[in-house]
């Protein structure tokens, strides 16, 4: 399938009419955006506004019912298994064995990507993540912030080149998110981006793109220097329904 | 669902491996499932004293053996069944898993492995117990190395379609009852050969070597029909 | 994807439901009629003319009456299992394209199995007590009809545990699938098992004579009616219903 | 009625009219069902009606 793969500096993901209806219920419903490599997204929306069902399309977890999308050049549906091996989810959920060490946690994704080499891989990411000295402990014993770091290195292993980011970071006291900020920060070079965020000001200070959605509609699609701020703020008021400062 | 791309076999065989290695390192360091299923197995067998107390002592509980065996067997498995999916689902694991690049049925034959191990291993456990309790008078009259052939044949159909309901019911209001509700009748046919050819191993008699591979025939039958089934059904489970 | 507007042959469903019902009236009526007032009685493998009396004792009374059954419970039994296969095809159906059609005709498919399988239920059991003196048998074909009920039951249990509609009908699909398969399973190994209490003991007679015939192909014309009526009245009203839902929705933004 | 089941009702099966009476009315149960649903089929027939008509009596002045 390596023949779709495209020229870097392309299109890291393209979304054409993606729809995703059951029944009545439409959760998404024509969805279309383009998101240049190396761009950070962060989508917003209400509850219920097709966010998750978005993610969970595009990292191949749900097949959408009409429309096409391509992430890392690769389709969501034909490229289903090959495109696994190039994206990665940090969510807000850790996706951790609690009975396993971080250590153990990691090696065991990494047999299941075929992570070449996959023991100096690991002990890198641990370092990476500064989890090192913690690497025999089990991940049961972890605070919230060291689950979120291995769960960053969990991601990672396998070198992916687009991130979905779900919510990370919610439930994280001001010490994780700071050091969930310096991690995002280094990977975020060589790496493309699609963040859920509830949290507006998070979201915009990260992303280059901004993507807002309700009632699985995109409402709004833009590179972020394009969007005045204030047009904005009153955009989300209205859709997401949430006092915005 | 999936692509039409596979994966190589040798990632296949690792993943399959992996899962497993898991699986039974979790449990060597928890002995969460073992410990409950033997527990419960030894629950059982105060049920059945209190069950058979009124008997008297012109019965034989031989002649039952094996369908109390099984009785105790399809409990405790139940309950296995169901803690071995809700590890998955704890943290959101088996998200995890669907993300990684792996075909849907190396998850599946990999739990149902991790799970006929810890079957086998609680049976072997329960099978002395029980002889202790209840067969002391008498004889034994079968073939002794007929008790794990069968004892085999029907782990692997309950480990089998155990694990594709296991799957759905975890991600069910009021586990453990849908698991029963959805396993008890799906797996009848197995049970009842499984008795049959197990009674022929403890009790011998007229043509028992017969009755004991027509029973393991169809428990062969079955397991190979159903497994079929759950392996090509998985995928859509595992996704939803 | 309404079901009403469809017109065969220049009529409309309702008009064809009506039809049905009243043809699956009259062909019952006529089976029960036939089997219990004009059709002979059959002993064994013979047909008999006349009531056969040795010695002051009727032989084989009981066999007299066995046939009889054959005439209202086996058409039953039969329409249950074929409702069933529209269980199991709507299942794959669904599996494959994901439409929430298929999942409403496999669920109406699987009630419809649910009222015959627990006809066929009562009919069978009426029968052992009377053939046999007691109310309930481990025979074959009972036992596999309970495991049958049970199967059905687990399918709603398990659809009634399930808030997301989705995951409901894949979950749902999958198992009628399983079950499907399973009852002639259950059926086979029932008979196939060596069992030391109960000998198989209801078998189809061998030669039937045409007024037999003819009594056991109008109660099953009857019932495939009366099952595919009430499978198609209970769709259109679950369409109905869903599409009140899409206006009330519609209503409400 | 054929005479040799007449014969056989009154002399030795007994019993034959209750099992009779028993199919007959599980016959009249089934088609009590069916005439059951067939009114509820009304039913959410007229409620349809009737929340279609405001859906386009609603619908009008907006569009």
């Amino acid at each position: 399938m390596s023949e779709s793969k495209e020229s870097p500096g392309t299109n890291a993901v393209e979304v054409r009419s993606l729809t995703r209806t059951f029944g009545i219920r439409k959760a998404l419903n024509d969805v279309t955006f383009d998101l240049p490599a190396g761009a950070f997204l962060s989508v917003f929306g209400p509850n219920g506004a097709g966010k998750t069902t978005l993610v969970k399309v595009l990292t191949t977890l749900m097949a959408p019912s009409k429309g096409t999308a391509r992430v890392a050049g690769m389709d969501v549906v034909a490229d289903a298994v090959e495109l696994r091996s190039h994206i990665g989810l940090i969510s807000h959920n850790p996706l951790l064995y609690p009975d396993l060490s971080a250590a153990e946690n990691l090696e065991f994704f990494a047999e299941m990507y075929g992570v070449p080499d996959a023991s100096t891989r690991v002990r890198e990411l641990l370092e990476a993540v500064e989890l090192d000295h913690r690497r025999l402990d089990l991940v049961r014993t972890f605070s919230r912030g060291m689950l979120q770091r291995l769960s960053i290195a969990r991601a990672l292993l396998h070198r992916p080149e687009v991130l979905f980011l779900d919510e990370p970071y919610s439930g994280l006291d001001p010490h994780a998110v700071d050091i969930l900020d310096n991690l995002i920060a280094q990977i975020r070079a060589d790496h493309t981006f699609v963040m859920i965020s509830h949290d507006l000001a998070k979201g915009l200070s990260l992303c280059t793109h901004t993507l807002i959605m309700a009632r699985g509609r995109v409402v709004l699609a833009e590179e972020i220097s394009a969007v005045k701020r204030d047009e904005f703020a009153q955009l989300y008021r209205s859709t997401v329904g949430m006092g915005v400062a | 669902m999936a692509g039409t791309h596979a994966n190589p076999r040798g990632l296949s065989v690792r993943q399959f491996k992996a899962i497993l290695k898991k699986d039974i390192v979790m449990e060597l360091r928890t002995k969460e499932m073992i410990t409950s299923m033997g527990i419960y197995a030894l629950l059982t067998m105060v049920i059945y004293q209190i069950a058979l107390s009124q008997a008297g002592t012109a019965f034989d509980p031989r002649n039952i053996a094996a369908g109390l065996l099984w009785l105790a067997f399809v409990f405790t498995s139940m309950l296995g069944l169901n803690r071995s999916l809700v590890h998955e689902k704890d943290q959101g694991c088996l998200e995890a898993l669907l993300l990684s690049p792996v075909d849907r049925p190396v998850i599946f034959f990999a739990k149902a492995t991790g799970n006929l191990i810890f079957l086998l291993i609680v049976q072997a456990l329960t099978i002395p117990v029980f002889a202790f309790l209840f067969l002391q008078q008498g004889t034994y009259a079968g073939d002794l190395w007929m008790i794990p052939l069968v004892l085999t044949m029907g782990s692997i159909g309950i480990a089998g379609v155990g694990t594709l309901l296991a799957t759905m019911s975890v991600n069910t209001k009021g586990k453990d009852f849908v698991l029963a509700v959805l396993f008890v009748p799906i797996m009848y046919p197995l049970l009842l050969a499984a008795v049959s050819a197990t009674t022929a191993a403890v009790l011998g008699g007229d043509g028992y070597v017969q009755q004991f591979w027509s029973g393991m025939g169809l428990m062969a039958a079955f397991d190979a029909i159903m497994l079929l089934a759950a392996f090509a059904l998985y995928e859509f489970i595992v996704g939803a | 994807m309404s079901v009403g507007e469809k017109r065969f042959l220049g009529l409309g469903l309702y008009t064809w439901i009506y039809i049905t019902l009243g043809l699956a009236a009259v062909l019952t009526t006529a089976a029960l009629t036939m089997t219990f007032f004009f059709t002979p009685v059959v002993l064994a493998d013979t047909v008999v003319d006349e009531l056969r009396v040795i010695g002051g004792v009727p032989i084989q009374n009981q066999l007299l009456f066995s046939q009889k059954i054959f005439y209202f419970h086996v058409p039953v039994a039969m329409s249950s299992f074929l409702v069933f296969i529209f269980t199991a095809l709507n299942g794959v159906r669904f599996l494959i394209k994901k439409e929430k059609i298929y999942d409403t005709k496999a669920r109406i498919a699987t009630e419809v199995t649910l009222l015959f399988v627990l006809l066929t239920m009562a009919t069978g059991i009426l029968w052992t007590r009377y053939e046999w003196g007691t109310w309930w048998v481990w025979e074959p074909r009972l036992t596999t009809y309970f495991i049958l009920t049970l199967m059905v039951i687990g399918y709603f249990v398990l659809r009634n545990s399930i808030d997301d509609e989705e995951r409901r009908a894949t979950y749902a699909a999958a198992f009628g699938i399983i079950a499907f398969i399973n009852a002639p399973i259950s059926f086979a190994i029932t008979r196939l098992v060596p069992s030391s209490a109960h000998p198989v003991v209801f078998r189809a007679g061998g030669g039937l004579i045409s007024s037999q015939l003819i009594a056991f192909f109008l109660g099953m014309a009857g019932m495939l009616l009366f099952a595919w009526s009430v499978y198609q009245i209970r769709l259109r009203e679950q369409d109905i219903t869903d599409r009140v839902e899409v206006a009330k929705a519609a209503l409400e933004e | 009625m054929d005479p040799v089941l007449q014969e056989i009702y009154r002399t030795v099966l007994d019993g034959a009219p209750f099992v009779l009476g028993a199919y007959f009315l599980l016959w009249l149960g089934l088609f009590g069902y069916a005439f059951m649903i067939t009114k509820r089929l009304k039913g959410v027939e007229k409620e349809l009606a009737v929340i279609e008509e405001s859906v386009s009596r609603r619908g009008a002045p907006n569009s």
